[in-house]
């Protein structure tokens, strides 16, 4: 299985390195994967149909539990199935579509990563191998959506898509990682049997939170579904494929999964039914507007997708039942009018429905394909989507006090759908043919036959359900209830009031249809509700988030040094000045101090004012005449208090560093006093401030006692093994002698640095 | 009588020190400040280094103060010489009660060169030539 | 155990250095001699790695002078890892130079002063003194100092203001840490010192010493709010130099964070919570920094300083569990950081500009570079299952685990902005249509190379990308690691006892 | 009073107001070279107070200090002579 | 004489950050050479100061042992003087380059690297 | 700087300075000096040299760049440090002579150790003043 | 020039074991030696002196200088004391009969170490030499002074 599942990004590894001959006619090979995919997973049906989920692990991090572990059970063989059959057609299909691309190559193997991505997502039982699978669907969305990179506008519906899905899978890894760290387990099917201990357990609402999160920006769930219109950038079998019929319900697969896991408290199912009915009548309503067949098709999705969510949000028996049905009604007449959209923009170079009418007199097969998924869409009897339909009526009408209301909402939904599927399905086909339109004709067989296929399911399934009843849908049900309910579905229910409202929904679409024609300046009108829509609040967010963060940066990397020594200093002192507070007592024991002379206090003294006087010196001559005179106090200290060495080295490299800068003095700027007064202040208040924290330092550490070990070893060890009578050199040359070496290599990288600052002069070719 | 030697050698020192910073306080002018200390000090510093030299009483310890001394009678003349000299180029004036001053005009002020011939009457008689 | 060895890594390079200063003018030798050396420092690399990986911690008294009278040298499998880590970038660079740096800058020593630079990340890596450290720290800042100005230009001096003054800054800093801890435990072994430390009394004292170190290194990691010199300086100098920079010199301040808090000072409560308030809002400085910049350069700089936040999260959590993560990033991000820079110049040569304003057209006009190239942008951006990813589970597992949802936050929106970064950077310069090559430009083109110096810039980053496709793939082995690297650092016994052994008697 | 009393109470303590009045000058100036002058004539006597410092710590390796401040103390001179003239040139 | 010391460290750290806290690049670097003699200076005193007994083995004897000063801290104090020595001469041609290329000493006007869009 | 005065005593010194350097080198192991100092010290009797009579005099005397020095300097420490590797000891391991030579005393990779950082000095301090002199 | 190569190396290493303070014949060879290589080394023009021929005659001259030098001490330090000064100072011109840099170089530091007197600068075509002096009562005097004291006792060393 494992082979299976990677073949996608095998094949889309090797499609650059074989591109040369994949290109052109060589590529029509691809689309064999996902059909011998498709006919893999067929192979299972039965097993899993007996109530056998199949599993597979393999080794991956073991040291993080984290396993390649594979569970096929109803509803991952259901998406499976989704994925490569509708998977296959895709491919058929964009053979000939992007014949002649000089990109195919590419195309297909983001496309063949896409499908590996989604196959792993669906197939995985482990969460964390879950959530890769998930973020690499939305990277090869990325690079589909984006296909057609020099178009400014895909780049921004691409950046958009992996903005909102990129979020939304960092939500994802959050929530199964607190999942995980709560239920002890990254395993699916281990997480079932700690479902009751999960809901009770404080982090619950935390992990559902993330997880929905995670679901309601993958399956553009209201108030994060902005970004799939801009998605349809992306050439149509990318939307066919990804933002229909399998990505877009990744979310929906990853609510239903965890369903069992997670579900049936009231915070899961208020939460779902809300954000579900608010999206599928806000994205219903939405798509009456539009007039591009892409768009007419996107809002309609959404809004199928939330009444997914609405679905399983009720989480009743019945509706669950009738979400996994839904899942497979919808794929199958979405794929379908996706299909024909993108053969009608191929043929005809608009997707238009006010301008396009009349093609069913060029390319029957096509508006065949058209209307029979209209009509399922619709819900029209015999078709596979009235049993959808009967399932969602028969689910929200069981529900009591809300009852009303939600059916209310679902026949509004069901009816703005209906609208939306004649207007793509139905429109373009009848009336008659303009003149701009007479030359078109039929595409090749490898663009309108899957359409057919998939709009013929449609039909085939409506009219006997049970080919898939126990072998699809049972299973998935079982898989999504996680008991041993036997369902039956079938079209005919006889009359009732469930047939009613399927009745009245289809003549309401239907007057809606005739009355409600979709102009320019209607489409206009809806324009000026987008200063209050998602999409526009998000983008202001992001304008507000963009201000902030040029605030943040401009603040602190605002390019004064002084601003940035004086911030890194504050902090210290801060710090320090904290820290001392805390735990420090102040505690000085005379009678341990060295007794003062008057040579010493001298020093002491002339030290103490060619300090103060190097700071307020005007002139830096005398500054740096008065650093060398505190160089020689030093040197004097040093020599008072037994340091001969040190007195040497620092007069010599004190000399050395007058001599530097006054070589280099008439080179360097004169003296400008730059800051004002109130500035100085504040600095000399900062810099008192932490010369006195360093002074009370010194003093409480010198009141603490000396581990004198190592000095004692030296000072034993130096002639009799070192055989060095000046400990000092002795330490330099032998026992420290790492650090003499490192110290004089810094020298040489100094001396090469002032070497090649002072004679580097790049000529203007040789700058880079 | 090593202890004499040392006590006479180190005081006698001290006060040459002692007296060379007083001057280089007291003195008007840079040149004087000049003349007087940079000598005082190397006589003074001299004896006594000798006094330790007195004090230690060992020939490596000798030889070395002496090698010291002998340095600073080479260093110190030439230190005060090139100060001097360069003071006087930066316009460094003397005390103004000088008496003479010879070096005047002396300076080519772009080559930095030091003429021995009476700059001064020179150009006065080239002047002088022109006029006759 | 005892092998004097250990300090090959180090000496190599030295050697190296020393070699390439005797043939000053001869650039082309200098190339050769840099690359044949680079590969035999990665070869002495690995075997170090790999007698630490089955032998345990190694050490070297240096001088045969027992701990903790002489300087030891200690490899134990973080240092060593790092060694390897340092060797492998470092050839990369070092190859990486041989096609892009011009003859003017190597005719000053650029070879030379970069093996040096190696030399004291070496160093800094494998010594156990804490004043030896602070020896190689200043080998490492002036070997960056130099070649963050070599060649001179403005923006280089500009940068290099900053940059120098506050490493400078820092080292006076970490040596005023040194006198203290010196003056409080008398030792400077810091084997030795954990356990000096832990018997000093006055704990006010400690956590005082801790702070100055903590600021001390922060400066050179740069973290929250110390971090001002990195976005300033690391875009100026040409990319190779900025490639070594970004890839390790943060990186080694984050080593000794790490190092010290681990073996001497174990932070207090305080300490953790201040580590974690600098790394959330290190990430948060960072990411807000990238989204803003045009320059990718200055991008990558901004990234840096976000994701050594990760890195301080992890220490600031404190668990084995978080300190894995931050090891693993550790690793992960030195190789991507370093190849990403090179990236950077390789764009640089082919486009002359590294504005992403004005770049577009490289996917179109390199196809393969650019799906090589998204390999480590990716990575960076952490989508699994490349190597940036795997670090994130630990962190927020670990952050998690110990209560800290908040830092959690800060590690998902520090993600979030990396990937909008990159996913802009991506669309930007490899999708957009082409724009017009800038006409003044003082660069040879990429094309214009000869082939040998193209390949010598494009194997490095072959190179760099498939060790990050091998983190991120082979994700276990690196855990594992960093696993035995984390537990070693939470429990320094094993490191106290190679180091001081048992003492030798005073003769 | 012993020749050890007499260096450490009053050759010292003179040595050091010496100093100390050297250094007047060089605060005062006003001119730089007076600075440099006083600077030499406070290294020099700086050497002076090592000689004395080494008799009284009985320590003769102090002389050498001594010995190296003699010699370097003439380059700071040199150099500032150096510099003046420079500048001079320069103006 | 400590108190003194602690005093004259404490006067350095504070000198050597006001004058980094300057504007001028030269006072920058002043600042920077008194912060490193107040850190060796603090080395020094850290390390406990002894009068007169330098760690120097008197030729009669093979070990020192009566009271000397604690060589270890002269010998760090000895590499970290040398190590800012070099530093130090290179910050000082820095900002003679500087000061070349930007005809200013001015800190203040050297941010174009930190500005956000370039 | 053309003085008469400067220039003939710098020629004395030279030789004297640089004799005394190398006094102060020798002797570092057993009283105040060493390689640091000792370098200094000879790096500074070229200085004056050089301020008296020009860089490029002081560099005709020296035959080659200072800065070849640094290397030469590096090589001799780095041997004295790594001889102990090849037989097996540790880095900086010392190694000396049984007996000690006349006048410089005992012999030992230390001294080589010293001489190294003696070079190097040199050639750093000159390397650095003669570049800015040069540039000026 | 092969003499006064082999006179330098001697002097050198005298006051090599002189420094050494470390008389033995050993020293005196190794700093024969070192002095040898350091003069290859720095092999500096320098024009053919002859140290030691008038070794008598150094001696009355150090004396002679001693005495001129507190001598000039004390007439300075009496200056210094006292509140008022009594000096007369400007700078003189002194022609010069050395001609030889070591000759003039010599004469000009000993005039500039004897206080109250401080040689400038000597005019490019080493003729004169500029003097600064605190008393110049007579400049003739003064000249003359210096001319048969210092730089005659000098030449007749060196020459
Ligand atoms: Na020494
Ligand atoms: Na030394």
């Amino acid at each position: 299985m494992i082979i299976a599942i990677l073949s996608g990004f095998i094949v889309a590894s090797l499609i650059p390195i074989l591109s040369k001959s994949i290109k052109g006619k060589g590529s029509i090979i691809l689309p064999f994967l996902p059909l011998a995919l498709f006919a893999y997973f067929i192979s299972f049906i039965p097993q899993v149909s007996n109530g056998k989920p199949v599993d597979v692990i393999y080794s991956w991090v073991p040291s993080f539990g984290i396993d390649l572990s594979f569970h096929l059970d109803g509803l991952s063989l259901l998406f499976a199935l989704l994925i490569t059959g509708i998977g296959a057609l895709v491919f058929f299909y964009t053979y000939s579509y992007l014949k002649g691309h000089p990109y195919l190559d590419r195309f297909y193997g983001y496309l063949s990563m896409f499908m590996a991505s989604m196959l792993g997502l669906v197939l995985s039982d482990n969460i964390i191998t879950l959530f890769i699978f998930w973020e690499l669907t939305s990277i090869s969305s990325f690079f589909l959506i984006g296909f057609n990179n020099e178009d400014p506008s895909s780049r921004k519906s691409a950046l958009l898509a992996l903005s909102i899905t990129g979020l939304g899978g960092l939500f994802l890894l959050a929530g199964v990682l607190l999942l995980g760290a709560t239920g002890g387990s990254y395993s699916i099917q281990e997480l079932l049997s700690q479902s009751e201990m999960l809901k009770s357990s404080g982090n619950y609402g935390w992990i559902i939170f993330l997880i929905f999160i995670a679901a309601f920006t993958k399956s553009a769930q209201f108030p994060f579904h902005f970004w799939l219109p801009g998605a349809m950038k992306a050439p149509t079998p990318v939307s066919t494929y990804l933002h229909s019929a399998t990505m877009v319900k990744a979310g929906i697969y990853l609510l239903a999964r965890f369903t069992p896991v997670l579900g049936g408290t009231a915070e899961w199912n208020t939460t779902l039914i809300i954000v579900g009915a608010v999206t599928m009548t806000y994205a219903a309503i939405h798509a009456l507007f539009r007039l591009d067949m892409k768009g007419i098709l996107a809002y309609s999705t959404i809004s199928a997708l939330g009444i997914l969510v609405f679905l399983i949000g009720l989480g009743t028996d019945q509706a669950l039942l009738a979400a996994g049905v839904f899942i497979l009604v919808h794929a199958l007449y979405k794929a379908t009018l996706f299909l024909v959209t993108g053969i009608v923009d191929h043929e005809t170079g608009t997707r238009d429905v006010s301008v396009l009418s009349g093609l069913g007199k060029v390319m029957m097969p096509v508006a065949v394909a058209a209307f029979l998924a209209a009509l399922s869409n619709a819900g029209a009897p015999p078709f596979f989507g009235f049993i959808g339909k009967d399932l969602i009526y028969e689910a929200t009408l069981h529900l009591g006090d809300w009852a009303y209301v939600l059916t209310g909402a679902a026949i509004l939904t069901n009816v703005c759908l209906l609208f939306a599927g004649l207007l793509a399905g139905y429109k373009p086909f009848v009336g008659a043919l303009p003149k701009q339109f007479e030359k078109v004709h039929l595409p090749h067989p490898t663009m309108w036959v899957p359409p057919l296929i998939l709009a013929g399911l449609g039909l085939v399934f409506g009219l006997f359900p049970t080919l898939i009843e126990t072998s699809l849908i049972q299973p998935v049900f079982t898989s999504l209830v996680n008991n041993d309910t036997i369902i039956h579905i079938k079209l005919w229910h006889g009359f009732n009031v469930v047939l009613g409202l399927s009745m009245l929904t289809l003549t309401l679409g239907a007057m809606l249809y005739w009355r409600l024609k979709p102009s320019e300046t209607l489409f206009n009108r809806t324009l000026k509700f987008e200063i209050i829509s998602p999409k526009t609040l998000a983008e202001k967010f992001r304008g507000v988030f963009i201000i902030l963060a040029q605030y943040w940066t401009g603040f602190f990397q605002n390019g004064y040094l002084r601003n940035y020594v004086i911030t890194i200093l504050g902090f210290l002192t801060l710090l320090l000045g904290y820290r001392l507070y805390q735990g420090v007592n102040l505690y000085i024991d005379f009678a341990k101090l060295t007794e003062l002379t008057i040579y010493e206090v001298i020093v002491v003294i002339i030290m103490a004012v060619s300090i103060i006087f190097t700071v307020f010196s005007k002139s830096r001559l005398v500054a740096v005449a008065s650093l060398g005179v505190i160089g020689y106090a030093i040197c004097l200290i040093f020599l008072f208090y037994s340091a001969p060495d040190l007195a040497m080295t620092q007069f010599s490299i004190d000399t050395l560093t007058v001599i530097l800068f006054v070589l280099v003095i008439y080179n360097l700027p004169k003296y400008k006093t730059f800051s004002s007064v109130k500035v100085r202040v504040r600095d000399g208040i900062l810099s008192i401030l932490f010369g006195t924290l360093i002074a009370i330092l010194t003093l409480e550490v010198l009141s603490e006692p000396l581990n004198r070990e190592t000095s004692i070893f030296y000072a034993e060890s130096a002639y009799l093994l070192a055989k060095g009578k000046n400990v000092v050199n002795v330490i330099l040359v032998d026992f420290r002698g790492f650090d003499t070496i490192v110290e004089i290599t810094v020298l040489v990288i100094a001396a090469i640095g002032v070497f090649s600052l002072l004679k580097l002069r790049l000529k203007s070719i040789e700058k880079e | 009588m090593t202890d004499i030697i040392i006590i006479a050698l180190s005081s006698l020192g001290t006060i040459f020190i002692l007296l060379a910073a007083v001057g280089v306080v007291k003195m008007p002018d840079l040149y004087l400040r000049i003349s007087v200390t940079t000598k005082a000090a190397t006589l003074g510093i001299g004896l006594i280094l000798l006094a330790s030299a007195f004090y230690f009483n060992d020939s490596a310890i000798t030889a070395r103060v002496l090698a010291i001394i002998v340095f600073m009678l080479l260093t110190a003349p030439v230190g005060a010489h090139m100060i001097g000299r360069a003071s006087y180029f930066t316009g460094v004036k003397m005390w103004d009660k000088s008496k003479i001053d010879e070096l005047e005009g002396q300076y080519d002020s772009k080559t930095h060169k030091l003429h021995s011939e009476d700059q001064k009457s020179l150009r006065n008689n080239k002047d002088g030539g022109k006029a006759k | 155990m005892n092998n004097p060895y250990i300090v090959l890594p180090v000496i190599f390079q030295l050697f190296t250095a020393v070699l390439l200063m005797f043939f000053w003018f001869r650039v082309n030798v200098q190339r050769l001699i840099t690359i044949i050396c680079s590969l035999v420092s990665v070869g002495i690399a690995i075997w170090l790695f790999n007698e630490v990986y089955n032998r345990g911690i190694l050490t070297m008294q240096a001088g045969e002078w027992q701990a903790p009278f002489g300087i030891t040298f200690v490899a134990d499998i973080f240092s060593a890892t790092m060694v390897l880590l340092t060797a492998i970038s470092g050839m990369a660079v070092a190859v990486f130079s041989t096609g892009s740096i011009r003859n003017a800058r190597l005719k000053f020593g650029f070879f030379p002063i970069l093996n040096f630079l190696l030399m004291g990340l070496q160093g800094a890596f494998l010594t156990g003194d804490i004043f030896n450290l602070y020896v190689w720290f200043e080998i490492i800042i002036i070997a960056s100092f130099v070649l963050i100005t070599i060649g001179g230009e403005k923006a280089q001096i500009e940068g290099a203001m900053k940059y120098v003054t506050m490493n400078l800054l820092a080292s006076a800093i970490f040596l005023t840490a040194i006198a203290i801890l010196y003056g409080m435990a008398g030792s400077l072994n810091m084997a030795d010192l954990s356990g000096q430390v832990a018997q000093i009394e006055n704990r006010g004292l400690v956590n005082v010493v801790a702070i100055l170190f903590l600021v001390g290194f922060g400066i050179k990691s740069a973290i929250f709010p110390l971090y001002f010199w990195l976005p300033a300086s690391y875009h100026t100098p040409p990319p190779a130099i900025s490639a070594i920079f970004g890839g390790l010199l943060t990186k080694v301040g984050v080593y000794a964070l790490i190092r010290i808090f681990t073996l001497i000072f174990i932070p207090d409560e305080f300490l953790s919570n201040l580590l974690i308030v600098m790394a959330a809002l290190t990430i948060l400085s960072g990411g807000l920094g990238a989204i803003l910049q045009v320059n990718m350069r200055k991008i990558f700089s901004y990234l840096i300083v976000c994701h050594i936040g990760f890195m301080i999260a992890g220490l600031g959590i404190y668990t084995e569990l978080a300190i894995l993560g931050a090891i693993f990033y550790l690793i992960h991000d030195i190789i991507v950081k370093t190849n990403l820079f090179l990236i950077s110049g390789l764009i640089f040569k082919l486009k002359g500009t590294l504005n992403i304003e004005k770049l577009g057209g490289i996917y179109k006009k390199y196809p393969k570079y650019s799906l090589l190239i998204a390999i480590p942008l990716f990575s960076l951006v952490g989508i699994p299952p490349l190597s940036g990813f795997w670090a994130k589970l630990f962190l927020i597992q670990g952050g998690y685990l110990e209560g800290q949802y908040t830092l959690v936050g800060f590690i998902l929106l520090g993600s979030f902005l990396t990937l909008w970064v990159i996913a802009k950077l991506w669309s930007e310069v490899f999708w957009k249509e082409a724009g017009d090559l800038p006409k003044k430009i003082n660069v040879k083109y990429f094309k214009e190379l000869k082939p040998l110096k193209q390949w010598a810039m494009i194997i490095p980053i072959v190179i760099l990308t498939i060790i990050s496709l091998y983190i991120g793939l082979a994700a276990e082995h690196i855990i594992v690691l960093s696993k035995q690297i984390s537990s070693e650092l939470m429990n320094p016994s094993a490191y106290i006892e190679a180091v001081l052994g048992t003492k030798t008697e005073m003769p | 009073m012993s020749v050890y009393d007499y260096l450490y109470y009053i050759i010292l303590p003179v040595l050091s107001i010496s100093i100390l009045i050297i250094f007047i000058r060089f605060l005062m100036g006003p001119r730089l070279s007076d600075r440099v002058v006083a600077l030499d004539l406070l290294l020099t006597t700086g050497i002076g107070i090592i000689a004395v410092y080494s008799i009284h710590t009985n320590q003769p390796a102090f002389l050498d200090i001594a010995m190296i401040l003699a010699l370097i103390a003439f380059l700071g001179t040199v150099a500032f002579a150096y510099y003046l003239e420079k500048r001079e040139k320069n103006d | 004489m400590e108190l003194l010391l602690v005093m004259l460290i404490g006067l350095l750290y504070a000198a050597g950050i006001y004058m980094m806290l300057r504007r001028s690049m030269v006072k920058l670097i002043i600042g920077l050479i008194l912060l490193g003699n107040g850190a060796n200076m603090l080395i020094f005193l850290l390390g406990r100061i002894v009068k007169g007994k330098p760690p120097i083995i008197d030729s009669a004897s093979k070990m020192l042992t009566e009271i000397y000063a604690d060589p270890v801290p002269q010998a760090l104090i000895l590499t970290a003087i040398v190590i800012s020595f070099g530093l130090q001469s290179f910050a000082i041609i820095l900002v003679k380059r500087a000061y070349k290329i930007t005809a200013t000493d001015d800190l203040d006007e050297l941010n174009t690297t930190d500005e956000i869009y370039e | 700087m053309k003085t008469i005065i400067f220039k003939t005593a710098s020629t004395y010194l030279l030789p004297l300075l640089v004799l005394f350097s190398i006094f102060i080198l020798l002797r570092g192991h057993y009283l105040p000096g060493g390689g640091f100092v000792g370098g200094l010290i000879a790096s500074i009797a070229f200085v004056i040299h050089s301020f008296a009579n020009g860089i490029d005099q002081t560099k005709s005397i020296i035959k080659f760049h200072p800065g070849f020095l640094m290397p030469i300097g590096l090589a001799i420490a780095l041997m004295s440090g790594a001889a102990p590797l090849f037989i097996g000891e540790s880095f900086m391991t010392g190694l000396w002579f049984e007996e000690p030579f006349s006048v410089i005393g005992m012999v030992g990779s230390a001294l080589f150790f010293d001489t190294g950082v003696y070079l190097v000095v040199i050639g750093v301090t000159l390397t650095i003043i003669f570049t800015i002199s040069e540039t000026l | 020039m092969i003499k006064t190569r082999f006179l330098s190396n001697l002097l050198l290493s005298l006051i090599w074991v002189a420094i050494t303070g470390n008389f033995t014949v050993e020293n005196f060879f190794f700093g024969f030696l070192l002095s040898f290589f350091l003069l290859w080394i720095i092999s500096t023009d320098r024009r053919e002196n002859k140290y030691f021929n008038r070794g008598p005659k150094l001696i009355g001259f150090i004396f002679f200088f001693l005495y001129e030098l507190i001598k000039a001490n004390i007439e300075v330090a009496y200056d210094v004391i006292t509140p008022k000064h009594y000096m007369e100072p400007g700078i003189v011109k002194i022609p010069l009969d050395a001609e030889s840099d070591i000759e003039i170089t010599l004469l000009a530091n000993l005039i500039s170490l004897t206080p109250g007197t401080l040689s400038l600068d000597v005019s490019d075509d080493k003729k004169v030499l500029y003097v600064h002096a605190m008393y110049v009562k007579d400049k003739k005097e003064f000249i003359a002074a210096i001319k048969n004291g210092f730089e005659k006792r000098l030449l007749d060393i060196m020459r």
